[in-house]
């Protein structure tokens, strides 16, 4: 299997959709010629013309516009917005339109349209190129909310979410677009090439949505994450010496309540990470469900570790990353909070 | 320096309630007067008619002019009767409104032709994004009135399953796209839809409305820079039927001299038409729809009208304008000016336009009797409770059916 | 005092402050001469003039932007979005622009605007006149939330807001502005002038940002609420005899949490009740909170009821929205969970 | 009907990397050609300006046409000055970033005189809401450059407390607003800031930039309509460098014969200027102001330039467009034409040339040393690290209180 970066099987993603299914367009700013600020889409329009993968007009509420009426028409559009912190001009689109057309057509009308877009911090991108936005998106009926950890889910959700008759939201954290990153800056980050998830099956496969990954089995704690927090958690488990239960949620909405409620019934000690604001995040919809469905479980709260409530700061980026040290302080505390 | 008040303007109608309706400030060119360029043209060398307005029909009734389109006759009794037909279900549905059996209705009064005669120039293919005030369009297309009616009083029978506020029409076999209440949204799906047409190499365009109020919404903007950008084959209507609600068309509009001249910051034809005058609609619809089809790209139409009535059945028009300012309204009735024009040309009198005026108070009437024997918004039938939670994916996730179990279903 | 329904007091509010300081502003859709499709701003136009009280173009993003322009210069703006389902197309400036000046520029600008907008259901509105979109707002660092349940609180809570310097989103129950709706549609609601808080001072008053409402004194159950819901609480659980405390919130962000802990310590059960979809809606923060502060008082799962992960539909309003019958089921519950 | 090349289009540019640039289509009218319309004129009476290109400086670098502003030579060496210090301000950054002491930058190469000319012909008062691009003018303005760098850096003086990346610049004490990193988002706040100026009868009026590519925004489309409605006294600038990223000019303008071209739909003079031109951009700043200030409202004025580096630091433009397409630009370097001028004139030569460049690299330099004096971005000191908490609100509410405990601050 070749080793892959993020980069390289998103765009592998893309290239076999595009290959085989000849409703799948690409396009967003800087997606055509260029292959798109980060790359993801390089090589598409050369390979597949400009009529499939072109460049768009600065204006998100354009783009989710026009693939939600190319949708209608029987397209599979595939929308990429430059940076997350960007999508709230298209918001209404996507509220009101696109993840309404099929409710409110009563099934007429459809829109399978998938929108990719890079999001979280830690590259110094300051307060508007490191949001991470999902946590409003799952608030949304209608609306599926991926995002993978690693380059190996990467591609297998994208073509799942390509293929999916539901619109699609698809987070790709950028950290992790050219390694897994841990959270700890002052070490060079792995590269996907020594990762085992940064093997790529060639050709076509799907990770499904909806079922979440248990990367690491425990019976202390059940750490929830996602993106890149997934490493985080990792790193600082191992460090901690915690014998955690660690699960990649993958999918956000739905997302895989069986494997969830399963694992803190098990461990009965709950952590939730992510890089966005804590107020109504979405680890506010997972604690709030999990302490519903696993109540008589729990020896000790549920635990949200999280970015705070302010935008992403430049200069003090590191203090607002949830990182190693935070995560691993949450998992001390929890283990030792009595049963 | 200025003096404050003439720095800070808001703009305001001529008239307001108790004022006498003045339009004589309106300096309209006459029916016949404007030039018709080559479809293929270039934008900029059509910029006189985003200025002007493309009018057929003249005092005399008569159709004059480079605009004036060949029409078959029985095309155009086709369109009086839909006109007709449109105002009547209109009026029906209002007064059902007002005995409460409607919970919300939006009448098209005055603007029927912007409507019907824009689809009867189109091809059944193409796809029609309109907004809440395109029932004439609706009927046109051959919609089972009947079924305009369940949907509206959301019933059993209702294709929507009662999701929907009545007026928000989806008909997939028609294609007539499905109505939002969100203001312009649709006018870059549009552009969009037609795109993957054209893309596909697919002889249909797309035809959208929106009011003028709307054109001040950012999805205007975006509309017409997609369409400007990828040559999209669409028609972008605005029915600039004077008023947004209370509001005046001055304030969305500002100091431009048109709707239509907002196409030229796009490199876009922009036509402003006697939205009265059925035959002006229809050729510039005809002229739109040819332009488009043989890759000449978008047209931007600004339908000139005068709204009718209220806004919707929430809003009483006499608090915001004057009682009588519609019949001041110089560009007179579109049903009125058809029939006069169809009756000089001996296809058409008075008797028979009386006789299907009662036919189709007789036919809504039927209808809506049908209608309600499929059950009303208050007393039900409706779609059964559970079809609540479908249809907002493809598959019913787990906590869509945990709610639905939560409420026993 | 005079009796007012809630219309009143909001007009009655802007009145008082147009008055008193002429950097307030209050303008948007239908605003000026008309005085707003509810009437909350008549009147207002023809007393304070048209430079003060206007007309907005139909573009709700236009509108937030010009209130925060305005407001860097000096103004206080009141902003009105017809509907709270049409705010969308602004939420861009107001979660990019209008709640990360001062921050962003280190308090040097700062932007007092408030955003008044109705939301929820009970008019028949369907899926586009009936939001309730609170939750999205309560994610936005640097943003007051406020909803009023009352005409009373309405007044003060509006006056709090256009004199606050920070930016703040007011939502108005709509289906509260004629008269106090308990959630049954089937008995003539209640009108404002028999209700104690229909009685509303006249003159400056504030009711402070931040402060819940203990609306009932209760030792079984803790109920937290805010707007309509507020009223339905009040129906249900006299209905069902429970001795529920229940708290209306009023703020959203930041809320009164010495208020809920207090009340969920001594109760040990809570439910947390709103109309908007419960997938991260704001009852998933206060469940996720409470249960973090109050995990060893709980002797039941905290309970949400709320509106479904659908849009709002026409014809199933009321098995949409959570009325008494939804409530009182769920306090039944709670009440029959072994402690 | 046409076949799907015709109909579906994606605009490209002349020339892509390999290519020879090409710019001989572009036929712009000569320096002095256009008229310059009485500052209170109609717009409707001026709609020449927007498709045509207002310049002054002419091949043999003299001053012509209606348009030459009458200018102190003073004035003059001043914005050739500061055009020179901003291009070295730009270089240093540049070279900073390369060896890691910016996490980020953007140059303004060959915009300069968009930035500068404008900012001279305003009064101090006047509110500027830049993009990212106009650095020149908060020099004009009188920044030092030690507090820009401070900025660039996050260091402990930075006046942002390191919360914004480099360039997003604030300064309330020089009326220059804080650049966002939201395209375009500025452009219809400063039409609201400029009425509330208008609204308390001040003198001051409001001035925006934005790019080519952001005017495809809704935010460009809100501003102008807003502007239009309220008459709003507003300067708004687009600075067409012909390139968004990697995207050129035509993806955002489509069909349109120009950027200024679509303030016609708003009732707005458009005006194109050569943006290479620094007496150009003066005098059609002058105009815009006077006529803002004397109620005239808004003006949109798009600065017709070239992006001659990178769109920052994050891509290389050697990847979309061809090597040497800047030393091609027909235009033109707004540094060299302005010397040249004021050489001509006798106001200006060679070596004071020389020693004002050798004297502003000196000074960057010395800037430079001062401002890592008080701390980097990767060594700090910054900011205390509890002031991230700070200023989300007026007051810190009891959750963040919180949170910044838990960071044990
Ligand atoms: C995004 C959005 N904002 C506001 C509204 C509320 N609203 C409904 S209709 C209307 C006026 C529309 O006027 P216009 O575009 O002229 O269309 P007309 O009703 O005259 O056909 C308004 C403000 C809405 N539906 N959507
Ligand atoms: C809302 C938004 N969308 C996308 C971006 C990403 N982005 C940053 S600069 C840029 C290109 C802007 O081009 P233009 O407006 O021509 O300005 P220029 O850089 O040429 O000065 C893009 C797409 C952004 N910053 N904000
Ligand atoms: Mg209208
Ligand atoms: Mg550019």
């Amino acid at each position: 299997m070749p080793a892959m970066n993020m980069i390289q099987a998103l765009n592998d993603a893309m290239d076999i959709e595009l290959t085989e299914d000849e409703s799948v367009l690409a396009f967003g700013e800087d997606v055509g010629y260029f292959g798109g600020v980060f790359g993801v889409t390089r090589g598409l329009q050369e390979k597949h013309g400009t009529a499939r993968v072109f460049d768009a007009p600065i204006n998100e509420g354009a783009i989710v516009a026009m693939a939600m009426g190319m949708a209608t028409n029987g397209m599979r559009p595939v929308a990429e917005i430059q940076f997350a912190d960007y999508i709230f001009p298209g918001f209404d689109q996507i509220i009101s339109e696109l993840t309404r057309i099929r409710y409110r057509s009563a099934g007429q009308y459809t829109a399978p349209v998938t929108i990719r877009t890079p999001s979280g911090g830690g590259i110094y991108g300051g307060q508007t190129h490191s949001m991470s936005p999902e946590g409003f998106f799952t608030h949304i009926p209608g609306l599926v909310t991926l995002m993978p950890s690693n380059p190996h889910d990467a591609k297998g959700l994208l073509i799942s979410a390509i293929e999916s008759d539901d619109p699609v939201i698809f987070f790709e954290p950028k950290r992790l677009y050219n390694g897994a990153f841990d959270g700890d800056p002052n070490k060079p980050q792995a590269s996907w090439k020594e990762h085992p998830k940064g093997e790529v099956p060639e050709g076509h496969y799907t990770v499904p949505i909806g079922v979440a990954d248990r990367v690491r089995e425990g019976r202390e704690v059940t750490v929830i994450a996602y993106g890149t927090m997934v490493h985080v958690a990792e790193a600082a488990a191992a460090a901690q010496g915690v014998d955690a239960e660690i699960i990649d949620l993958r999918t956000l909405v739905p997302y895989d309540i069986d494997t969830v409620a399963r694992s803190v019934e098990k461990t009965g000690r709950c952590v939730i990470l992510h890089e966005a604001p804590r107020t109504s995040g979405f680890g506010a919809e997972l604690a709030a469900q999990i302490q519903e469905d696993c109540f008589y479980h729990l020896e000790a709260p549920v635990t949200r570790v999280t970015g705070w409530d302010t935008p992403y700061p430049h200069a003090h980026e590191w203090s607002y990353f949830p990182g190693q040290e935070r995560v691993g302080r949450a998992l001390k505390k929890l283990m030792e909070t009595p049963a | 320096m200025a003096s404050p008040e003439k720095l800070f303007q808001v703009p305001a109608p001529g008239a307001r309630p108790g004022d006498t309706p003045d339009f004589s400030k309106l300096n309209l060119p006459a029916a016949g007067e404007m030039r018709r360029p080559d479809m293929l043209a270039d934008a900029g060398d059509m910029m006189d008619l985003a200025f002007g307005l493309v009018g057929v029909l003249d005092d005399k009734h008569e159709a004059v002019g480079e605009w004036a389109p060949d029409m078959a006759p029985e095309t155009l009794r086709e369109g009086l009767k839909t006109m007709v037909l449109t105002r009547e279900y209109d009026n029906r549905m209002l007064k059902m409104q007002r005995t409460k059996r409607l919970s919300f209705y939006m009448k098209s009064l005055g603007e029927e032709a912007t409507a019907v005669a824009m689809v009867q120039a189109l091809s059944d293919a193409d796809m029609l994004f309109p907004s809440y005030r395109q029932q004439g369009a609706l009927i046109q297309r051959g919609a089972d009135i009947v079924d305009m009616m369940c949907h509206c009083i959301s019933n059993g029978r209702d294709n929507l399953k009662g999701r929907q506020l009545p007026v928000h029409y989806t008909n997939r076999d028609l294609n007539w796209f499905s109505v939002s209440g969100n203001l312009g949204t649709q006018f870059p799906q549009a552009v969009g839809w037609s795109m993957a047409s054209a893309l596909k190499g697919e002889e249909a365009i797309a035809c959208s409305w929106i009011g003028d109020g709307t054109t001040a919404e950012g999805d205007f903007h975006a509309a017409m820079t997609l369409a400007s950008t990828y040559n999209a084959p669409a028609i972008l209507n605005v029915v600039n039927n004077q008023w947004a609600i209370s509001m005046h068309n001055s304030i969305s509009r500002g100091k431009a001299a048109s709707f239509a001249s907002k196409a030229i910051g796009y490199g876009i034809p922009g036509i402003r038409v006697d939205g009265n005058d059925y035959l002006a609609v229809y050729a510039a619809a005809q002229w739109a729809a040819e332009r488009a089809r043989k890759g000449g790209g978008p047209t931007l139409i600004e339908h000139y009208t005068y709204r009718g009535e209220a806004h919707s059945t929430s809003d009483d028009p006499s608090k915001y304008r004057p009682k009588d300012e519609y019949k001041a309204w110089p560009l007179g009735d579109p049903v009125e000016r058809l029939r006069a024009h169809l009756i000089k040309q001996d296809e058409w009198d008075a008797d028979s336009h009386d006789k299907w005026e009662a036919d189709c108070r007789e036919r809504v009437a039927a209808a809506w009797k049908e209608a309600v024997s499929h059950g009303t918004l208050e007393e039900g039938p409706h779609a059964p409770t559970e079809s609540m939670f479908e249809d907002v994916f493809a598959a019913q996730p787990w906590h869509l059916r945990r709610q639905r179990q939560e409420l026993g279903l």
